[in-house]
């Protein structure tokens, strides 16, 4: 079994007439599975510009036929030429990257908090979740086109929070905000975040308010994706209570909220 | 001509490299990020990531962004010093058939020479003195940017070590042959050039550089005209070898060094778009050299016909 | 905030832009050729190919050369003289509504006061000094890289002109500050940068450089990062405005420069990849500033909030 | 009337299974009509990288339908990027631009000669040749699969000569042997000649022996195509018999052999 190095383009659509693409991949070869909240590495061009790599989810994994998805947002030159790729194109992906979200053995309730294309790696936790666990899920879109029923997961044992931050779909305004209402009461055995950082705060202080373990999943620049150039860097706490630098590819991307300065 | 006759292998002052492709110090960590991927035994070397005396947790982030067909780093040296290197990180490397080469960034030029001096006892095959870093505040291309300046630490860190010792250059100077001249007079064995332009991006939207060092180095495709360049002038005005990099990605580039003077390359930022460069480089050179009838890449090393 | 509020014309100097973007010497001829594509109405100034006090018929082929992201070219100052000019081009080009700078270089500091001498009479609205091109074998980059060299060259251009005085730095300099104080010192009003940076290409079949003229000056977006941080660091330095270039291919780029501390912009190897981009990034920098409720963009310029 | 800036790709196909492709595309607006000799230059990125456009000669163009062609050999990633190009997309193109051949009201026998890719610009003059001119064709191709039967002009007042590098079909060996045996006898009018500089000059001094007109297609690099950055330089000969510089893009690509140092 090896890491991912390529594959092939078996399916890349756009969802609806938003600018969100969803793309299947088989990889090549006899390779290693993945886990809920790793990501790939992608190269974004043939030539040298784009130069770098771009990190995405892994938004599923089928280890029986080697498949992998990924959702993906259009915002520049790199994510452009993703949704340009056509079935049966190759796909030079680095993968499976980083660690896992970890989900222990005894955890049976727990909470979900996602925005943007922060919700693509919780989506992939939610699908493997166990069926004894319960989930309250709090995911933020931009407006109700946004809202991404086709990934949505449907299980007895989750229950969805939507907002819109336009007010167009379910509750207006901030996803932290119905977080918050909606969980005063509860106690969860651990809460999964990642979206944007001002979000990933807040459920984090949150939770740490009330002493319930919290694990974020950062995002920052990254260059190699293996933790070899130590570009990607984000603060944590180190034992001695002074900053040090983690590596959002390699120690990350999740984090306990608790070692990580946000 | 066949691929069996084909010798790749150099030896540039002691320094034995069984083909010239080494992996560029800072963009291959320590070997062990890389080995899940790519086979260490292709690379004819590899320069560890640079080492300080004391351990250096780095610049804050963002440490990176991305250019035209390039990027900045301002990773600020981030390593565990030269003894955790050495008891950690180099046994680990010494499992591959490779060498392995140690870079090292002072503070002062007494750092410099002690860390030469705890490096001379090592089990390693040249210590690189990165003589030109732009994203650290104190020494390194303060040190770089002046013949005398480099002449100084040069000649500090002879005296400690036997040995072969590369001086890198920083690119960021009028004459690059000045420092150059400087490095061997002071008794350098072999010059490797270039390091990163010094540069900046600032994002329009927060008003702030991008990277939180403000500044950070270039490197990638985008500099190799520059590489090049100087690595033809250098290897025109010194009389000991060249180590040549800047925005090599393919077998062609790093023959296009080669005839400008080089006697290795180095491979740094293209490793992170194709970690499997290494072998495809190699087999390139190869290629090349069968194609022309060259049994020998020591026959190429300087051949540039100039107008 | 609305189109109609917003102001894009810059005074520097005495130099009246109506908008701070303008095509930079040598990728615009004399505008004719490119009157079939755009509007030369368009620009905000047009900088003319250099010009010398004679004809020169420029470097043998090939010129040029694409490299990664960008390109070297080595015309060698091809043009039909100061004089011809004046008479054959300049009226064309003065019937538009643009700002005209004529672009100089020279083999002595007599030859670049001679021209400014004829230039001060001739209906421009600057002269810019080139000081820094790499591609001819006397004079020009030759004074440029030192300050002395470029103290002399802009006193004595200074005593024959009243009309703007552009001074256009090399970005092959250790400091880039020095070269530009030294500028501000002999009396120029306004600096340029950045010319194009010293490189080579060498054809590995040939094995020969691939410009006729060996090496060349490197030129397009990839070193757009080299430039930002060169026109930080000289507006920094200097109380004179600055015109930045160096890689500009859209509105976003042209802001990143004004908030490193230009006060316009100048286009170049963009010309050639999109002819129609004056338009394009004129509208884009409109739209920053509607975006962000800025009506003179003036307030932008040196804007950067660094770390 | 303007210059063309844009189109959209109806037919892009590759030659059997040659590098050499075929494309048709469809201008935009009310433009300029284009004669034989001229090029277009096309962007061939999103991106940066390739950074200049990359020029190409039209093979034909159909005023009535606004509709050009080219016939390009995919050498680096400029032709490779075009290669990719699907129909219904847009293509950023410059033209038309250049010179043109000239061929004068009075002649009535010419030769062409032409090797490799300089063979598209002359199907563009053979294909507009006034009834009454005869011409004698010599073409030269790497190997029999390249001869591109496809778009070789078959006409009453066209004799066809071709050869092959590798002898596998009809003359074995250089393209300007078979002329100058099928030729020693012959007065044309004009020669026209495209390819590789070498055989250009073995042809335009055969001609110019013979005091024949010659036009010779040149080939530069490019930056700019329209003659503002000086670039494309080639050597001429100036009224005092002294060396200057010609610009391809502008000057040419057609020159007049005796005006041209090869
Ligand atoms: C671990 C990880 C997982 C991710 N998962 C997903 C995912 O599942 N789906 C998805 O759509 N996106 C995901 N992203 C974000 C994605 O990597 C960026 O959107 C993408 O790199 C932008 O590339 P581009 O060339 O299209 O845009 P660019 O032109 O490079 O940039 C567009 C914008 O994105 C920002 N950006 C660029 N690179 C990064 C980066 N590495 N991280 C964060 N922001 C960046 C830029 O600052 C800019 O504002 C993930 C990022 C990380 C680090
Ligand atoms: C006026 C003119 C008309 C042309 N017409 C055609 C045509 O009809 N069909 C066709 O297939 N090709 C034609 N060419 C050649 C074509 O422009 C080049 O093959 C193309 O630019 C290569 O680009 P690339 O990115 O694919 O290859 P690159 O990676 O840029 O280069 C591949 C090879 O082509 C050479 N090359 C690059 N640019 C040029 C250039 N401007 N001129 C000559 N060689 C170059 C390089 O040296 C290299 O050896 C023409 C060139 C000119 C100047
Ligand atoms: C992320 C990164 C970190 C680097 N760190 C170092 C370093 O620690 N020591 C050093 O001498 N050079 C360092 N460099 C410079 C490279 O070794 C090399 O000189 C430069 O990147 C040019 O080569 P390239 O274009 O192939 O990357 C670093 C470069 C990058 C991109
Ligand atoms: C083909 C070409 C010719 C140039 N000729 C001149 C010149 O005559 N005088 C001059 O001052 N700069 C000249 N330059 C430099 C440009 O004006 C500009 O400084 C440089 O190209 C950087 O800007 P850019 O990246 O936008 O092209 C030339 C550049 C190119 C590409
Ligand atoms: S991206 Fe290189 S260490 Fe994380
Ligand atoms: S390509 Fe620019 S003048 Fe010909």
């Amino acid at each position: 079994m090896t890491k991912w190095n390529s594959g092939i383009v078996l399916e890349n659509k756009r969802i609806r007439s938003t600018d969100i693409y969803i793309m299947k991949v088989r990889l090549k070869g006899d390779v290693d599975p993945s886990y809920p909240g790793q990501f790939v590495n992608i190269r974004c061009s043939k030539g040298t510009d784009p130069l770098l790599r771009r990190p995405i989810s892994i938004l599923r994994f089928d280890p029986a036929e080697n498949i992998f998805e990924i959702v993906y947002e259009v915002r520049g030159k790199g994510t452009q030429y993703l949704s340009l790729l056509k079935q049966g194109e190759d796909l030079d992906v680095l993968g499976p990257l980083g660690n896992r979200f970890c989900l222990k053995e005894e955890y049976e309730r727990i909470a979900v908090v996602g925005g943007g294309i922060g919700i693509f790696p919780l989506i992939h936790l939610l699908e493997s979740l166990p069926e004894k666990v319960f989930a309250d899920v709090f995911f933020g879109f931009r407006d109700s086109d946004r809202i991404l029923w086709e990934i949505l997961p449907k299980k007895d044992n989750i229950k969805l929070y939507i907002s819109t931050d336009d007010k167009s779909f379910g509750y207006g305004g901030f996803i932290t905000d119905l977080f918050k209402e909606n969980t005063s009461d509860k106690k969860y055995d651990a809460v999964y975040t990642c979206g944007p950082k001002p979000m990933m705060k807040i459920v984090a202080e949150a939770c740490m308010a009330k002493d319930i373990e919290c694990f974020v999943s950062l995002e920052e620049r990254m260059a190699c994706g293996i933790g070899a150039c130590l570009g990607c860097a984000c603060r944590v706490q180190t034992e001695n209570d002074k900053i040090g630098y983690g590596h959002v590819c390699k120690d990350g991307p999740v984090f306990n909220a608790r070692k990580v300065v946000l | 001509m066949n691929e069996k006759n084909i010798n790749l292998s150099i030896d540039i002052q002691g320094l034995k490299l069984k083909n010239p492709v080494i992996a560029a110090s800072g963009t291959y960590g320590f070997g062990r990020e890389y080995a899940e991927y790519v086979d260490l035994n292709d690379w004819g070397g590899i320069s560890v990531k640079g080492l300080t005396l004391e351990e250096r947790i780095g610049n804050p982030p963002p440490r990176t962004v991305e250019t035209p067909s390039g990027m900045l780093n301002a990773i600020g040296l981030q390593n565990p010093g030269v003894h955790a290197f050495i008891q950690n990180e180099l046994p680990f490397l010494r499992r591959f058939d490779t060498a392995v080469i140690a870079n090292v960034a002072g503070n002062t030029a007494e750092e410099y020479a002690t860390m030469a001096r705890i490096l001379d006892k090592a089990d390693i095959d040249a210590i690189e003195l990165n003589l030109s870093c732009p994203n650290v505040k104190k020494g390194c291309m303060a040190f770089g940017s002046t013949p005398e300046g480099i002449f100084q630490v040069v000649k500090d860190v002879r005296r400690e070590t036997r040995k072969p010792l590369i001086v890198k250059l920083t690119p960021n100077v009028t004459d690059i042959t000045e420092p150059a001249i400087a490095a061997q007079e002071a008794g350098a064995d072999i010059l490797s050039l270039i390091n990163t332009l010094l540069g900046m991006v600032i994002d329009i939207h927060t008003r702030k550089p991008v990277l939180a060092n403000n500044t950070g180095g270039l490197s990638g495709p985008a500099v190799r005209p520059v590489a090049v360049r100087m690595v033809y002038q250098v290897a025109q005005a010194v009389s000991i070898p060249v180590i040549g990099m800047g925005g090599i990605t393919s077998g062609k580039d790093a023959i296009e060094f080669i005839l400008a003077g080089a006697s290795a390359v180095m491979v740094g930022t293209w490793n992170f778009a194709d970690p499997a460069c290494v072998k495809k480089i190699t087999e390139e050179i190869k290629a090349y050299m069968i194609r022309y009838d060259i049994s020998d890449l020591k026959e190429l090393v300087g051949k540039v016909e100039i107008y």
